[in-house]
């Protein structure tokens, strides 16, 4: 067994790091989240330069045939530069979807697309309950004649404003292929009405997007009609781990900054850090870093190695997202009035935190799969 | 033992409610509001005047009801769980006034508790410095005799309400002696904050509100009258003051709304066709709310039951905010999370639930541990002060 | 508001914690946790002499008309003494019981017995699993004749091999009065059996008692036939309270044992009490057991008051049962190796922790209670 | 990065599983035992030699397996699931073996390393005393040289397995010069526990079990050859053998067969007629129990991964250390909760459910987070080792 990463993987790793700090500072991310685009077009542009998108794809579709492990790194220091991109969106959400359950045809006119870059793309899930299962989804498609009309609205689909396709789970009736279908659909397509929320990580990341009669074909289906939650459950590990990983970078920089500070802060003639509490807070946020790396990298490995991984990747998003909030909590209180400040950067991963928790299931949704894994 | 309310505090009670429901119902006051000194109205605080409800628990010597500490948390209580805008004569009420009553000259008393009382001047704390956050001792601003004036240098922050307030009540160093301990060298002053020399410099917070400020003194003159209580005696007035301040129920219910929505949510919304209220694990984490929520409001009843037998409550009133304020952080947490991502939309936001209250209040909750002594400095005055161990 | 004992409540107190600082040594503690009896005769017959077992019950049945505080009080300085015996069962579960719902003749019949500290009586309540519902009764009652015979187990029954009389919780069908049924039976008749449990806290507390054909007359019915279980959710919330006053006492004793060790015990040339960390645990359990003294009181107050008191009762016993436990999980961290050894007393309410955390209901039975009173 | 074990360490657990089946299926050693000291059978530790399990990971040359850490990990990993009775072996394999092949002159190698190995020796290990617990320094039993000889004179505590092992492994005072640091002034020495001037007192735990001892040296005579190690030099060789206990999975296991038990109460039992595995607050108490303990489990082969690269794990052992334990403790409580009062009936009594091993269980917990470092103090290393704040 080795837990440390390899060559190439510190070397990304390193690469990573150092692009984030140059290309995202915090004025950059501050701004971001209160922009109504909610990204930053020229780091987009220099991500897709990087190739960064096409890291976890075939190369037949212009990918580099990477492994999970090394968009797994990716996340982990996108969490650490806390700064809000479409990346997630496009590559898991819309990506590895299409790569796993999408035709040879969609596969060819989405997937390399994506791969190289050249467009943002996002999941439109669940519904206005914000809870992922089946039975909340928001939208419906009926077959009528040789095409399908969507109706409904579906919410918290990330990056829809800007995206030139969204995916779409409807629930389609008996008639139209009984269950969930997953239709891919022009962001621009008539009957789309995309209404942007504001919420925690900022002002242009979530959205509402309103569907009436919108047309589209079966070429447009993604895998088959009525198999569409089958898809969904096979891309979730996938979604739960890159998650995870990015609240490991999340929680790691959160802690480095708390401990900047205990080791500054002078209080009663001695820097925090000298106060055995506040050694023990630090070291709490210690294990939960620690403890969060390997539970994140375990699962991300065992997708990379094409292993069975349900049950890790769920235990890794229930334990991260909860350790990243949790760290975020012993942040503030140790760093006090400062942290509490817009200047200090701690608040970005505290929402970016609180955002994880939550992001395609919390803590208790995880640990219901592990207990079904368990045999209950 | 006894722990009813008498038939007078019970009619004060309902006397509370009905004014708040008509004034309410006028439409015209900021209501709502998750933080105090986010709910600011002068006008409303001049009706609460018209009750003669600011300076409930003052003597009635300086103009007060003389009434209990248990009263005042029963109008409190009230005020808070329609979340009154109460910021303008909150600090007035609740510290200035009775740190003048017990140490001000007869010239501050008659120049500042019948203002206070009116409604007509809102005070803004200036303890905390850059380098004097839990460590008061440390604060660097001085206040150095020149005739009958003071001089006033330095800087203050965490000022909440320190753009609107009329008067600052400042913590200053007025003893340079270095062979005095520093907790014998401070002195309290009132500074008019719209005297020549002060800066105010606003602070956003994380959660995007204007609450705090910083405040620059740069020879800013005040009268020696200013001084409150004897010179050189300002941290033991202030020590003083603490105890009070923590021992108060808006420790408990700043972000009560969140509770109340909370209930409201799990009542009324399905999950997957089963109702909420039906699933055990949201019943048990609703529950634990409402348990800790009421051992927490017991236990501020009983910190007010001491002051109001004449005790000086310390460990009770740092346990008090220990509790409470934990509460209150756990609220907004519990509550976001069972929600789920619509409880992440933010005030504004279209489709908000609740006008995004329970978003907002997490973005604030780390302040709650903070404010008026960490949970840590409050353990380690419950150790130190209620079990006699440790102490230095 | 007055949260403080009036001067007879503190001379009661008082009395009380001497009395069993007296009488009730830890040796004599040691020695009935391992002795088949599960109490001390003598003690008893001390108790009763100060008149403690008529302390809650109406003169004319021999008691001394005294409020429920007054054994609120009781209970809580039986916890600090963490001595067993079968008061609770007596008193509360049989004697409160029979006061609350049983005929005049009952009354007169036994609580003047119990009220004079002439017999131990107990109730007969859960089934084997330990569950306490309806549903989860062991006992079942039909009736034959002009008579019902009993069969079935209940388990948990404190007291039960040395109760002179028994009070049982027994199912009874449509044509036996439907629902539950409650009858007080002798200890010793026909068909029961009755076989002492080794629990935690003991090897003569609670038993199991087997059924088979017992015979009882319609006079031996308490309350109404088929409506038994409504009786015993009128006892409930008095039950409650008494054993959370129970934890208050033990978790006092508990933190001062800690608290006298944390100040003597040296370690890297200081008193443990000198570390923060230590004084923080040590503010943790002081915060524990005086919001449970708050919590218990405010509970006992009410009942005694004659006030609904059903969600408060809940609140009580879900917070001091639970932080009864906390409290011990601490002591034991701070003393050590000494808090592990049989010598030292600590263990002694640890046991009486657990115990009473789960007793009559743990923090998720009466949370739940506490869950339908906000209106869920 | 690669989380997969070898073909080779894949056999390897299987032929322990193997192993371990057919020692069971012969039903004469006490498997089963939630704490270590519990199980001991001398003839089972035979089995265990014969395999050569015994010093699987020390060295070849000193008569061990030459294995990894991983390999040793995984061997306890399945002897723990069985609760094996390793009793007898456990301290020489796991502490002693490694600590004289670290520090142990070639007689004492000769003398005690093929007695571990063939299981003819038990060790029991005596540094705690009366006034010295997390603070070893504060020992003050004394060897005092004289002519070829130390005679030892003190009182140990906490001596677990003291009443049966053949040796002891002590810690004394060697030097008294006070000019000299406590931490250079104390020596190991390897003690017959059958010499004259030993006495051994049992003592008997919460749990109603004689598991620990006190052990008193009253001039005690020990051949200078005994001496392991360099004089003075025992304190640091007792700090490098503390991160290798730490980092074992014997700190995660000790009652693994309450979370067995745990999940088949619930996958087996009902509640007012409705199975306990549909119960959503019963499912994420149980899933919570699962997640960390396969968070716990993981990084206990990190720390194993560490040693096999020959790095020595001190931070990484203490905080393995710290959540294995808390782990231990935490399930023996929830279980006791879920089960309700049959959870609470001791083993031996009348319808004790899985023979009372989860009160057991919950009885020995205390112990759990207090042996071999409180997680106390176990933080503090966190927070100093690891983040380098803080440290003295």
């Amino acid at each position: 067994m080795d837990f440390n990463f390899n060559e190439d993987q510190r070397i990304l790793t390193d690469m990573a790091r150092k692009f984030f700090e140059k290309e995202a500072p915090k004025s950059l991310v501050r701004e971001t989240m209160h922009d109504r685009k909610g990204y930053s077009p020229p780091m987009w542009q220099k991500m897709s330069e990087l190739g960064w998108m096409g890291l976890a794809f075939d190369e037949k579709y212009g990918g580099y045939g990477g492994s999970f492990l090394e968009v797994a790194i990716i996340f982990e220091e996108m969490g650490r530069a806390a700064v809000p991109t479409p990346f997630f969106s496009t590559v898991i959400l819309s990506g590895l979807l299409l790569q796993d359950s999408g035709s040879e045809e969609l596969k060819r006119k989405h997937l390399t697309k994506i791969a190289g870059g050249e467009c943002i793309s996002t999941l439109a899930l669940v519904g206005k309950s914000g809870v992922y299962s089946k039975e909340e989804i928001g939208l419906e498609a009926k077959a009528v004649g040789d095409h399908y009309l969507i109706n409904g609205a579906a919410s918290f689909v990330p990056y829809a404003h800007v995206a030139d396709n969204i995916i779409c789970a409807a629930r389609t009736p008996p008639a139209s292929g009984e269950g969930v279908t997953l239709f891919i659909i022009a962001g621009k397509a008539e009957g789309i009405e995309i209404i942007p929320l504001k919420t925690i990580v900022g002002e242009g990341v979530d959205c509402v997007v309103n569907m009436r009669d919108v047309k589209v074909n079966q070429g447009q289906i993604l895998g088959e009609p009525g198999k569409g939650w089958e898809c969904i459950e096979r891309l979730w590990p996938k979604i739960a781990v890159a998650l995870s990983c990015k609240c490991v970078g999340g929680m790691k920089k959160a802690m480095e900054l708390t401990i900047a500070h205990v080791n500054e802060r002078v209080q009663f003639g001695k820097p925090l850090a000298a106060l055995q509490v506040v050694q023990h807070m630090c070291a709490e946020m210690f294990i939960k870093s620690e403890t969060s790396r390997h539970a994140a990298y375990h699962a991300a490995w065992l997708i990379s190695e094409g292993l069975d991984c349900e049950k890790e990747a769920a235990i890794a998003k229930a334990w991260c997202g909860e350790a990243f909030k949790d760290v975020t909590k012993i942040a503030h209180q140790l760093t006090g009035g400062i942290g509490f400040t817009e200047e200090f950067d701690l608040h970005l991963y505290t929402k970016n935190a609180k955002n994880l928790e939550l992001l395609f299931g919390d803590g208790v949704f995880h640990r219901n799969v592990v207990a079904g894994r368990v045999g209950l | 033992m006894d722990f009813k309310l008498t038939e007078k505090q019970q009619q004060f009670r309902e006397e509370v409610r009905d004014f708040l429901k008509a004034e309410m119902a006028r439409g015209i006051y900021p209501f709502g509001s998750i933080h105090l000194a986010g709910a600011l109205s002068r006008e409303f605080s001049k009706e609460v005047s018209r009750k003669g409800w600011i300076g409930l628990a003052w003597p009635k010597e300086h103009g007060g009801q003389g009434l209990g500490y248990t009263d005042r948390i029963i109008m409190l209580e009230e005020m808070f769980r329609v979340a009154a805008p109460m910021a303008y004569h909150y600090m007035g009420d609740r510290q200035v006034g009775p740190g003048l009553i017990h140490f001000g000259s007869d010239f501050l008393k008659r120049e500042f508790l019948p203002k206070i009382l009116n409604a007509d001047a809102c005070f803004a704390l200036l303890f905390s410095e850059p380098e004097a956050g839990s460590d008061l001792a440390n604060c660097k601003t001085t206040a150095v005799e020149e005739g009958d004036h003071f001089i006033i240098n330095g800087q203050k922050i965490w000022t909440s309400g320190g753009h609107y307030a009329e008067c600052g009540w400042v913590l200053a160093r007025t003893n340079f002696d270095p062979s005095i301990s520093k907790y014998n060298s401070f002195s309290e002053i009132i500074v008019d904050m719209k005297s020549p020399g002060v800066t105010i410099r606003p602070i956003i917070n994380i959660v995007g509100a204007h609450s705090f400020n910083e405040v620059f003194f740069d020879n800013v003159k005040v009268g020696k009258g200013y001084l409150v209580g004897k010179k050189d005696n300002g941290f033991r007035q202030i020590m003083t003051n603490l105890d009070y301040e923590r021992a108060g129920i808006d420790r408990l219910m700043q972000n009560y709304r969140v509770k109340e929505v909370l209930l409201e949510y799990v009542k009324t919304n399905k999950r997957n066709g089963r109702p909420l209220s039906g699933d055990t694990l949201i019943r048990d984490t609703v529950a634990k709310i409402e348990v800790e929520y009421e051992v927490a409001r017991l236990f501020v009843y009983y910190v007010a039951s001491l002051l109001d037998q004449g005790k000086i409550p310390s460990f009770e009133a740092a346990m008090g905010k220990t509790i409470c304020t934990l509460f209150e952080a756990k609220l907004a947490d519990v509550a976001t999370t069972l929600m789920g991502l619509p409880g992440l939309l933010m005030p504004g936001s279209p489709e908000a639930l609740f006008d995004g209250v329970v978003c907002e209040s997490y973005l604030w909750s780390p302040s709650y541990t903070l404010q008026g002594g960490t949970v840590e400095v409050l353990k380690n005055i419950i150790a130190q002060r209620g079990l006699k161990i440790g102490g230095k």
